[in-house]
């Protein structure tokens, strides 16, 4: 058709010109040898300063810990609305020519899987943002593990409701403890998110790098109860 | 002071306290929301106090502990304190006004409310790049989220798609600011702004690109044209308490984001931002003018100032420290502006802009649209009119003409449909459904208001302390007339005898100052006006409206002749202008010509602020005399501008179209002001600048000669139209325009006695055009038409208006023996010393025709056949009589001693003209051609007069006066007065002879015009399809053509 | 500087001669277009008896105020234009009340009568009053034109606007009068000079065929009188003007004479040798023969 | 120049965000064009993750393998994964977002076709 | 860096813009949003290569893992919009 092919001509005339800016960006790219002032600065104080294993914990806990708090509050308000508007959606919409299916009921297998499985994943979601400051993982995948144990237990039952109450109280607390933590930073010690609120401990052990360890967990608290929140809201909605 | 990490810590700890509370308790959780953006705004407040009050430096708020770049920093100054101040009290009103949408939402809704003002506030306080990205996706998102909310209000599914296309554009932004981001902390080491800019990053390799995608990321959030069609889907649609926010809260932030990145963008990128800036001013203006849906419409305007105000961080370069100063005025006035508009559309019912007619019934919400749609075009004492006057005059200083030329275009198209709007408010009809007055909703629309009155005091201030400006709010006729606005409630006599006390003690305090030249101006403008409203004392009730603008006119009239620089002068001329405007819009059908009066005028004021500024050439401070020291080749230009701005007052022939709508549709007793007092306003303006230029040579025209023509050729056509005329008002509008011509004519002759005339006409007009517009309007008042052929015969009925207009006619038409002779005996004399021989001819062809109008519009009223439904009409009412009476007095004693006035002028006008003065020897005048003695003239003329008169009295001394019907006609009495009375069409031979000059032309080029304009905008506006992914391409697009521009000029 | 006394009884004498003058002219008019038309003619005298009856005559109507003021305007308009005007060149006597006899103030005081008759007219509430007024009207703005530029190329000629200066400079000889040394603009003045004559071919405006009963009817005995003589006065007054400006003015009573009754007959010989325009055929006569003429003049100068 | 790991991912991840516009672009469907969005994102997250590469060094962990001293020489900059955990985060709330109103237009709609949602325009 | 794991990588990067193009070109919805999920999880093991530990777990987890799964909760609840707006309509 016509009108298709142009406009996907279009599309791709305009996308080879963006192609262009990013292929003289790829061009003019140089690996660094040596690293940057900011990153240098970070090896080498990191340990000392911080007291975290996970540089890349430091820097998303500590050191740019207000982008993560912003991180969280996107996570925060997309559940919010989420929610909020999958509520509404609740409301009786039977739109005729579109009859409610009657759900296929869920194998034996897997909801007796799903109900050995969840206590172990959510173990391990803990396990990883409570060692995000000393291995890879954190608050966000640690977070992420734990939504997915909710989200076997949602495809077990999918009637299961979950209290939705129960989540929020849980996000809105790690929540106000994460900005309450990065106040008491500012109050007690350096700076907002300071994390040396804490002692910074010795490299490496479980209890070190400050309130790290806290922040991350909270993060991690936040964030589960969060993707949660959202894959509630979105397997209780009524067929659209 | 407390850290303004508060601000965003608040935010969120409430933000998060809301998830706790239960889902019931919707008034706990609305009065923490509340509450908590009232902290937030304190907290700026605080320190925005700081920073006035003290001469603190910016703070830098090290996060983690660790100084920047190695962790994210905020910084707290004066702007970003000013800035987070807007954002959170926008936040919070909007908050206010959103109460009932919010509380049926419930907390979560009111968190992502609170989010989404936390995150502007970030984006205005951070120093570092990816934190802005993280608050811009912040903002994003719950934008978004508001959007999707506030679907559940209209329910019509039209906000969801908004916010989808709105979500779609922000992918393609977020993909292109994430790039350039991580490119630039490649080329930089760091992702500092500060730091950015102090590497130079678009030095550096692949630099420039990154920056570029940053840049454009930014840029893309302020709805640049054409890749804007979103937002305009989002301010149609969405919650118009959120749309304040959007416009005013999201739109400053981002604009603050652009000017940070131009921080690190440098020089190079300045004239990108500029050019995106006025291309997005001129089209989203142009685009607005079609729009009937108001939020829409109020989209369009806030994408254009927008633009603006990218124009002005892109010419930082030249406007330097007064960068700050303009952008801030701009962006304070659409920012309240906008929130209060946005706010306002929240209380009207209807969505058409004729809905917006409800308001009419609240003066109080009338007064609120207008302070609004006042400071959105700038006009004084508003922020944007101080800040429109620097940006014009740097720009002209460093020659940036186009420029300067696009923004005064644009925004006199902005003005255009504003005040096309405000015209639907007050005359349009009311809509069935009422409006909205809840509390809480009006509220913030006076919040508004008294934060666009306290930010035009600041202003003010800020000028004062910048530039040695007064403080326009201080000026004490503003004052004054603004006082009117608190006495509203008074009964219009008091208030009536307020203003013409005011305007008395006014002259008396100032008169001394004036030379002979202004005090005839000050008299008329004062005296004069205080006669003028002796009749309002007709108007009964409280007459609300009229007082504060009448005020306003006639304080801009008193601060213009006191004027002694530009700028007093420009700030009397705009409120004057504006003034005038709301006068004439009181007419019952005013609506067009009312709108067509401001458009002309502001148009033509746009040229005179253009001429000062290409006068000034940057320097702050001009006086009106220095103009006078101005050279070629830059003076020809000035003198153009500034003639052609005021000769758009004075309605001269090409800008007149305006004129003959305003007045006659005008009240009975405003017509009289707008032409008797207010066209003089015109002609203050030629005379101060020939005063000071004189003749000016453009490319081989003497322009004063061209004005001579202009003179000439407006006073024939004006009176020729005035001829055709069936409605009274109309003709003695288009008389005006004639009268107008000659008396530019008469100064365009630059020599004595053309100076003498011209201060003459001003005289005689405002005396004689007031009387016959007094007298006009009480016979109309009373017949309830201004249709002359609906007249006839009024003579017996209201024989005080009859003496009034006889007298009226026989001074203008120049017949001696009353003043209107002097006029044209000095015309005369003038001309003979000047060699402009072909335009004196076009004169002479229009005095004759003069005539003609005169008599009909004496004949057609008050002689002729009485029509039955008339039988009844009484006089007009006492009170527009006694001003009328005391102008025949006056016409009769300058007609005999016209010495009173005219000798000290003649005297004052030899330091100018020292040859070709007159001379006075005792009563009899002198020139050096000819001889006047007015006087005997009279005494010769009454002598007969009353010689032959008493003898015909004598003579007839038993007639009675016959039956109306009582004459012979064809051997039938005629019993129908409507076929007796000879009267329409009147001149038909005329028109037959000299129809053709009458064509409309002029008006057809001028509604051309806008017609193209209209339909230019209406065919634009169509590539806004509608639909997200059209939209991705035009921002596609759009990038592509800023990066091949952006990277054309890298070297 | 002092009012002599003595100029009133002397203008007034002036204005005895005039209107005797002009009576006699009228009727002598009168009589040679009658006989170009092979018709016998009035008698010399008749318009003293119409006059004499006229005065003699008492109303009993009026239609209101300004009806009486009609005639009153326009009589006082020619007799005012008239004193305005010095008659005799040179003579103290004849000079009249026209003190430095100014121009412009003659100009415009032309229309003083004009304005009152057509006032007058207006009230008695007659529509075929206003038919005339407006024909009137319109023409006479047309035929003012050349006259006006004409005269103002005179002003700019002698450079004063003095009546009694332009005479002064066109004495000494014939060839000294703007006639010949400025023959456009009195070919100009004296086209106008047609228009404003009420004679054919411009006469529509009193149109005493179309329009049977106009002012004159309604006007009658004691109004009509002052109309006549006013009828008597006037255009002699105009012709006077005309006369000192393009003809070099007059110097004694006979001149006076001689030159006045030329000028006249040449409006009367047009009359009766061209038939009548309606209005807006006159209007662009004028403006297509007679103000170019008029405007040639001025750039002429 | 197109030797090293980081030109081949970081090339990689351009063609992605093209794709992914491109889909975004051509595909009338929402969900489609979500899908393309989330490839766009992907994109972006290589690219960031690849300027941030350094030939021959670990991830920025300090452990035995990476003592502290020598951590200058032997890590990699931590800085863009930072960047990319942050970015990745919020890439799901906008994807979260889209869904939810992909959703509701739906729901109001009974299509998920981009072209017939045009009723707001000009 | 040996050889072995540039090729590598140029697998993979073959792989998921084969993926990638999978998922914006399949007529079938599910089909496109498992190969978008495969994209991220090809990618998750490309920031593995690059050294990025922590990035790697985020995207198999957030990217590949709970996005994929948001879109089949979605999906299931739009039936019969799979196809609006392609092509052939």
């Amino acid at each position: 058709m016509e009108p298709i092919m142009i406009k996907n001509a279009i599309a791709l005339l305009l996308l080879a010109a963006v192609g262009a800016i990013f292929v003289s960006l790829l061009a003019g790219y140089m690996p660094d040898e040596q690293l940057n002032l900011t990153a240098r600065y970070y090896a080498e104080r990191t340990a000392q300063d911080i007291g975290t294993a996970n540089i890349v914990t430091a820097i998303v806990v500590t050191y740019r810990g207000l982008d993560t708090l912003g991180e969280v509050t996107v996570l925060f308000i997309s559940a919010a609305i989420v929610g909020l508007v999958l509520a509404q959606g609740r409301l009786p919409t039977n739109v005729p020519g579109s009859p409610q299916q009657p759900r296929v009921p869920v194998g034996e297998l897997l909801s007796t899987g799903s109900r050995l499985l969840t206590p172990l994943i959510l173990l391990l979601g803990i396990y990883v943002f409570v060692n995000g400051h000393l291995t890879p993982g954190g608050g966000f995948q640690g977070g992420a593990i734990i939504a997915s144990g909710m989200l076997l237990l949602l495809l077990a039952d999918p009637l299961k409701h979950f209290s939705h109450r129960l989540i929020d109280v849980i996000e809105s607390i790690s929540g106000l403890l994460f900005v309450g933590i990065g106040v008491l930073g500012l109050l007690y010690a350096g700076g907002f998110l300071d994390n040396r609120l804490l002692p910074i401990g010795t490299l490496g052990e479980l209890f070190s790098a400050g309130v790290i360890p806290l922040i991350y967990s909270l993060i991690g608290l936040k964030v589960g109860s969060e993707f949660s929140s959202m894959l509630a809201s979105l397997s209780e909605t009524e067929e659209a | 002071m407390v850290s303004p990490l508060y601000i965003i810590a608040v935010a969120l700890v409430a933000a998060f306290l809301l998830g706790l509370l239960k889902e019931e308790r919707r008034g706990l959780a609305y009065s923490v929301t509340l509450v908590t953006l009232a902290l937030m705004s304190w907290i700026s407040a605080n320190w925005l106090w700081l920073f006035i009050s003290t001469d603190a430096v910016p703070v830098e708020i090290y996060t983690a502990g660790t100084a920047p770049p190695f962790a994210i920093n905020l910084r707290m100054g004066l702007v970003e304190a000013a800035l987070t101040l807007l954002i959170n009290l926008t936040g919070l009103i909007s908050g206010l006004a959103m109460k009932d949408s919010l509380l049926r939402q419930g907390r979560r809704a009111m968190a992502v409310w609170l989010v989404a003002v936390m995150a502007l506030s970030g984006i205005v306080l951070t120093r570092d790049m990816f934190n802005m990205f993280v608050f811009f996706e912040l903002a994003v998102i719950a934008t978004a989220g508001l959007v999707l909310i506030s679907e559940h209000i209209r329910n019509d599914g039209l906000t969801l798609a908004a916010g989808f296309k709105y979500m779609i554009t922000s992918q393609f932004i977020s993909t292109f600011l994430l790039i350039g981001i991580i490119f630039a902390y490649h080329a930089t080491g760091t992702l500092n702004i500060d730091g950015m800019a102090n590497t130079s990053l678009v030095l550096l390799n692949g630099g420039s690109i990154a920056f570029f995608l940053m840049f454009i990321a930014i840029i893309a959030e302020l709805k640049p044209f054409p890749a804007n069609g979103w937002a305009l889907d989002i301010y149609e649609s969405a919650d118009p308490a959120f749309s304040a926010l959007f416009s005013a809260a999201t739109g400053a932030a981002a604009l603050y984001a652009a000017d940070k990145l131009l921080l690190i963008g440098g020089a190079e990128w300045l004239p990108i931002a500029t050019g995106i800036g006025i291309v997005t001013f001129v089209a989203a203006n142009l685009l607005a003018l079609p729009q009937t849906h108001d939020r829409r419409l109020l989209g369009y305007s806030s994408i254009a100032q927008t633009g603006l105000i990218l124009v002005v961080l892109g010419q930082r370069d030249i406007l330097g420290e007064h960068t700050l100063f303009i952008a801030g005025g701009l962006l304070l006035s659409h920012a309240v502006a906008k929130a209060g508009l946005f706010w306002l559309s929240g209380l009207v019912a209807g969505r058409e802009l004729n809905a917006w007619a409800a308001l009419r019934s609240h003066p109080l919400l009338v007064f609120a649209f207008v302070t609004f749609i006042c400071m959105l075009t700038g006009l004084p004492p508003f922020p944007g009119f101080y800040a429109k006057w620097e940006l014009i005059h740097l720009l002209a200083g460093e020659g940036r003409i186009a420029l300067l030329g696009l923004i005064l275009f644009s925004a006199l198209i902005e003005a255009g449909y504003l005040f096309r709007w405000f015209g639907y408010v007050m005359k349009r009809e009311s809509p069935a459904e009422p409006v909205d007055t809840a509390p809480h909703k009006t509220a913030a629309v006076l919040v508004a208001v008294i934060a666009a009155w306290g930010l035009s005091f600041l202003w003010g201030e800020l000028a004062g302390a910048l530039f040695g400006r007064g403080n326009i709010l201080l000026a004490l006729p503003l004052l004054f007339a603004l006082s009117f606005l608190l006495l509203d409630p008074l009964p219009a006599w008091l208030k009536n005898t307020l203003a013409i006390a005011g305007m008395v003690a006014w002259f008396y305090l100032t008169y001394t100052e004036y030379d002979p030249l202004r005090m005839i101006f000050a008299a008329i403008f004062l005296i004069g006006g205080a006669l003028t409203l002796l009749a309002s004392y007709h108007a009964h009730g409280k007459r609300i409206g009229f007082y504060p603008s009448a005020m306003l006119m006639y304080a801009g009239l008193a601060m213009l002749i006191r004027a002694t620089s530009t700028f007093d002068f420009f700030v009397a001329w705009e409120l004057l202008t504006v003034g005038s405007y709301f006068l004439i819009l009181r007419g019952k059908h005013s609506e067009p010509h009312a709108l067509s009066y401001i458009l002309f005028s502001l148009g033509g004021a746009f040229m005179i602020l253009a001429g000062f500024a290409l006068a000034a050439q940057g320097a702050p401070h001009f006086s009106l005399a220095s103009l006078q020291e101005l050279a070629q080749p830059l003076a020809p230009w000035v003198f153009l501008l500034l003639a052609i701005g005021f000769m758009t007052k004075t309605a001269a022939i090409g800008l007149h179209i305006w004129l003959p709508g305003a007045h006659a549709e005008a009240e009975t007793d405003v017509s009289p002001m707008v032409s008797g007092i207010l066209l003089k306003a015109g002609l203050y303006g030629l005379i101060m600048l020939l005063l000071t230029m004189g003749r000016q040579n453009f490319y081989g025209v003497d322009l004063v000669n061209a004005m001579l023509w202009i003179g000439a050729i407006t006073a024939l056509i004006g009176n020729l139209l005035a001829i055709f005329q069936e409605d009274a008002k109309r003709l003695l509008a288009y008389s005006s325009i004639g009268q107008m011509g000659y008396a530019m004519f008469g100064l365009a002759l630059m020599n004595h006695l053309g100076w003498l005339m011209a201060l003459m006409f001003v005289i005689n007009h405002y005396v004689y055009k007031s009387m016959l517009f007094l007298a006009v309007g009480g016979v109309a008042k009373r017949t309830g038409t201004r249709e002359m052929y609906r007249m006839g015969g009024l003579i017996t009925l209201m024989p005080l208006s009859f003496i009034a207009t006889l007298i009226g006619i026989i001074a203008v038409s120049g017949v001696p023996p009353l003043s209107g002779f002097g006029g044209r005996w000095i015309f005369y004399n003038a001309i003979l010393t000047s060699e402009a021989r072909l335009p004196m001819i076009i004169l002479f062809l229009a005095g004759p025709i003069a005539f003609l109008y005169l008599f009909r519009l004496i004949y057609t009223i008050f002689l002729g056949q009485l029509k039955d439904e008339f039988r009844r009409v009484k006089e007009a009412p006492f009170w527009i009589i006694l001003p009328q009476m005391i102008y025949v007095a006056i016409l009769l004693v300058v007609a005999v001693v016209p010495g009173l006035v005219l000798r000290h002028v003649d005297a004052y006008l030899d330091q100018f003209f020292p040859n070709g003065g007159l001379s006075w020897d005792g009563m009899i005048i002198t020139s050096d051609f000819g001889y006047w003695n007015p006087i005997a003239i009279m005494i010769i003329v009454g002598v007969i007069f009353m010689t032959l008169f008493s003898w015909l009295l004598f003579v007839n001394r038993r007639a009675q006066k016959v039956k109306q019907f009582n004459i012979v006609f064809s051997a039938e009495r005629p019993f129908r007065p409507e076929t007796t009375h000879f009267a329409w069409n009147f001149f038909a031979p005329y028109r037959k002879a000299l129809g053709f000059l009458t064509l409309p032309l002029v008006t057809l080029f001028w509604s051309t015009m806008t017609d193209f304009l209209h339909t230019a905008g209406d065919l634009t506006r169509r590539f806004y399809t509608g639909n997200g992914q059209t939209y991705a391409y035009h921002l596609l697009g759009f990038v592509i053509i800023v990066y091949l521009f952006g990277m054309g000029i890298q070297p | 500087m002092t009012f002599d006394w003595m100029k009133i009884p002397y203008a007034l004498l002036t204005l005895f001669i005039v209107f005797n003058f002009g009576l006699l002219l009228t009727a002598f008019i009168a009589k040679i277009g009658a006989r170009a038309g092979r018709r016998h003619g009035i008698p010399i005298w008749q318009n003293y008896i119409d006059l004499i009856k006229n005065y003699g005559q008492r109303s009993s109507i009026t239609h209101g105020v300004m009806f009486y003021l009609g005639p009153v305007f326009r009589l006082t308009g020619g007799v005012g234009l008239l004193l305005f005007v010095p008659t005799i060149y040179g003579s103290e006597m004849f000079s009249n009340l026209s003190f430095a006899g100014d121009l412009i103030l003659a100009l415009y005081f032309v229309f003083f009568g004009t304005l009152g008759m057509a006032l007058g007219a207006g009230e008695s509430g007659h529509p075929h009053a206003a038919i005339g007024i407006t024909r009137g009207l319109a023409q006479v703005t047309a035929a003012e034109l050349p006259l006006a530029l004409a005269v103002f190329a005179v002003a700019l000629q002698y450079q004063t606007l003095s009546v009694t200066e332009i005479v002064a400079a066109q004495q000494g000889g014939m060839m000294n009068w703007t006639m010949f040394t400025n023959p456009l603009a009195v070919a100009a003045a004296m086209l106008a000079f047609l228009g404003s004559m009420m004679r054919p071919p411009f006469d529509v405006v009193l149109a005493p065929q179309e329009i049977p009963i106009g002012p004159p009817t309604e006007y009658h005995s004691a109004y009509l009188a002052l109309m006549q003589t006013n009828r008597a006065i006037f255009p002699i007054a105009k012709i006077v003007i005309y006369m000192n400006l393009f003809f070099g003015g007059a110097t004694s009573w006979p001149e006076f004479a001689v030159k006045v009754f030329l000028i006249y007959l040449f409006s009367a010989f047009v009359g009766v040798c061209f038939p009548r325009f309606r209005v807006e055929q006159s209007i662009r006569w004028f403006l297509i023969w007679a103000v170019p003429l008029g405007v040639l003049s001025i750039l002429w100068v | 120049m197109m030797t090293s790991l980081a030109h081949w991912a970081m090339a990689a991840g351009f063609v992605l965000i093209l794709i992914g516009f491109y889909g975004a672009l051509t595909n009338r469907n929402l969900l489609r064009m979500i899908v393309a969005f989330c490839i766009a994102d992907t994109g972006v997250n290589i690219v960031l993750v690849a300027v941030g590469h350094m030939r021959g060094r670990t991830a920025p962990i300090l452990d035995s393998a990476v003592p502290v001293a020598d951590a200058v020489s032997r890590i990699i900059d931590p800085v863009p994964q930072a960047l990319v955990l942050t970015a990745i985060v919020i890439g799901l709330g906008v994807t979260a977002m889209m869904l939810a109103y992909a959703l509701k237009l739906y729901e109001k709609k009974r299509t998920l076709d981009i072209a017939k949602f045009t009723e707001l325009k000009w | 860096m040996s050889s072995l794991i540039n090729g590598m990588t140029l697998v993979l990067c073959v792989t998921m813009i084969g993926a990638a193009l999978v998922a914006i070109r399949d007529k079938r919805l599910p089909i496109a949003i498992l190969a978008s999920g495969l994209v991220s999880l090809i990618a998750s093991i490309l920031f593995l290569v690059l050294a990025a530990p922590d990035v790697a777990m985020t995207e198999a987890a957030i990217g590949s893992g709970l996005t994929t799964f948001l879109f089949f909760f979605v999906l299931a609840r739009v039936r019969g919009g799979e196809q609006d707006g392609a092509d052939h309509d």
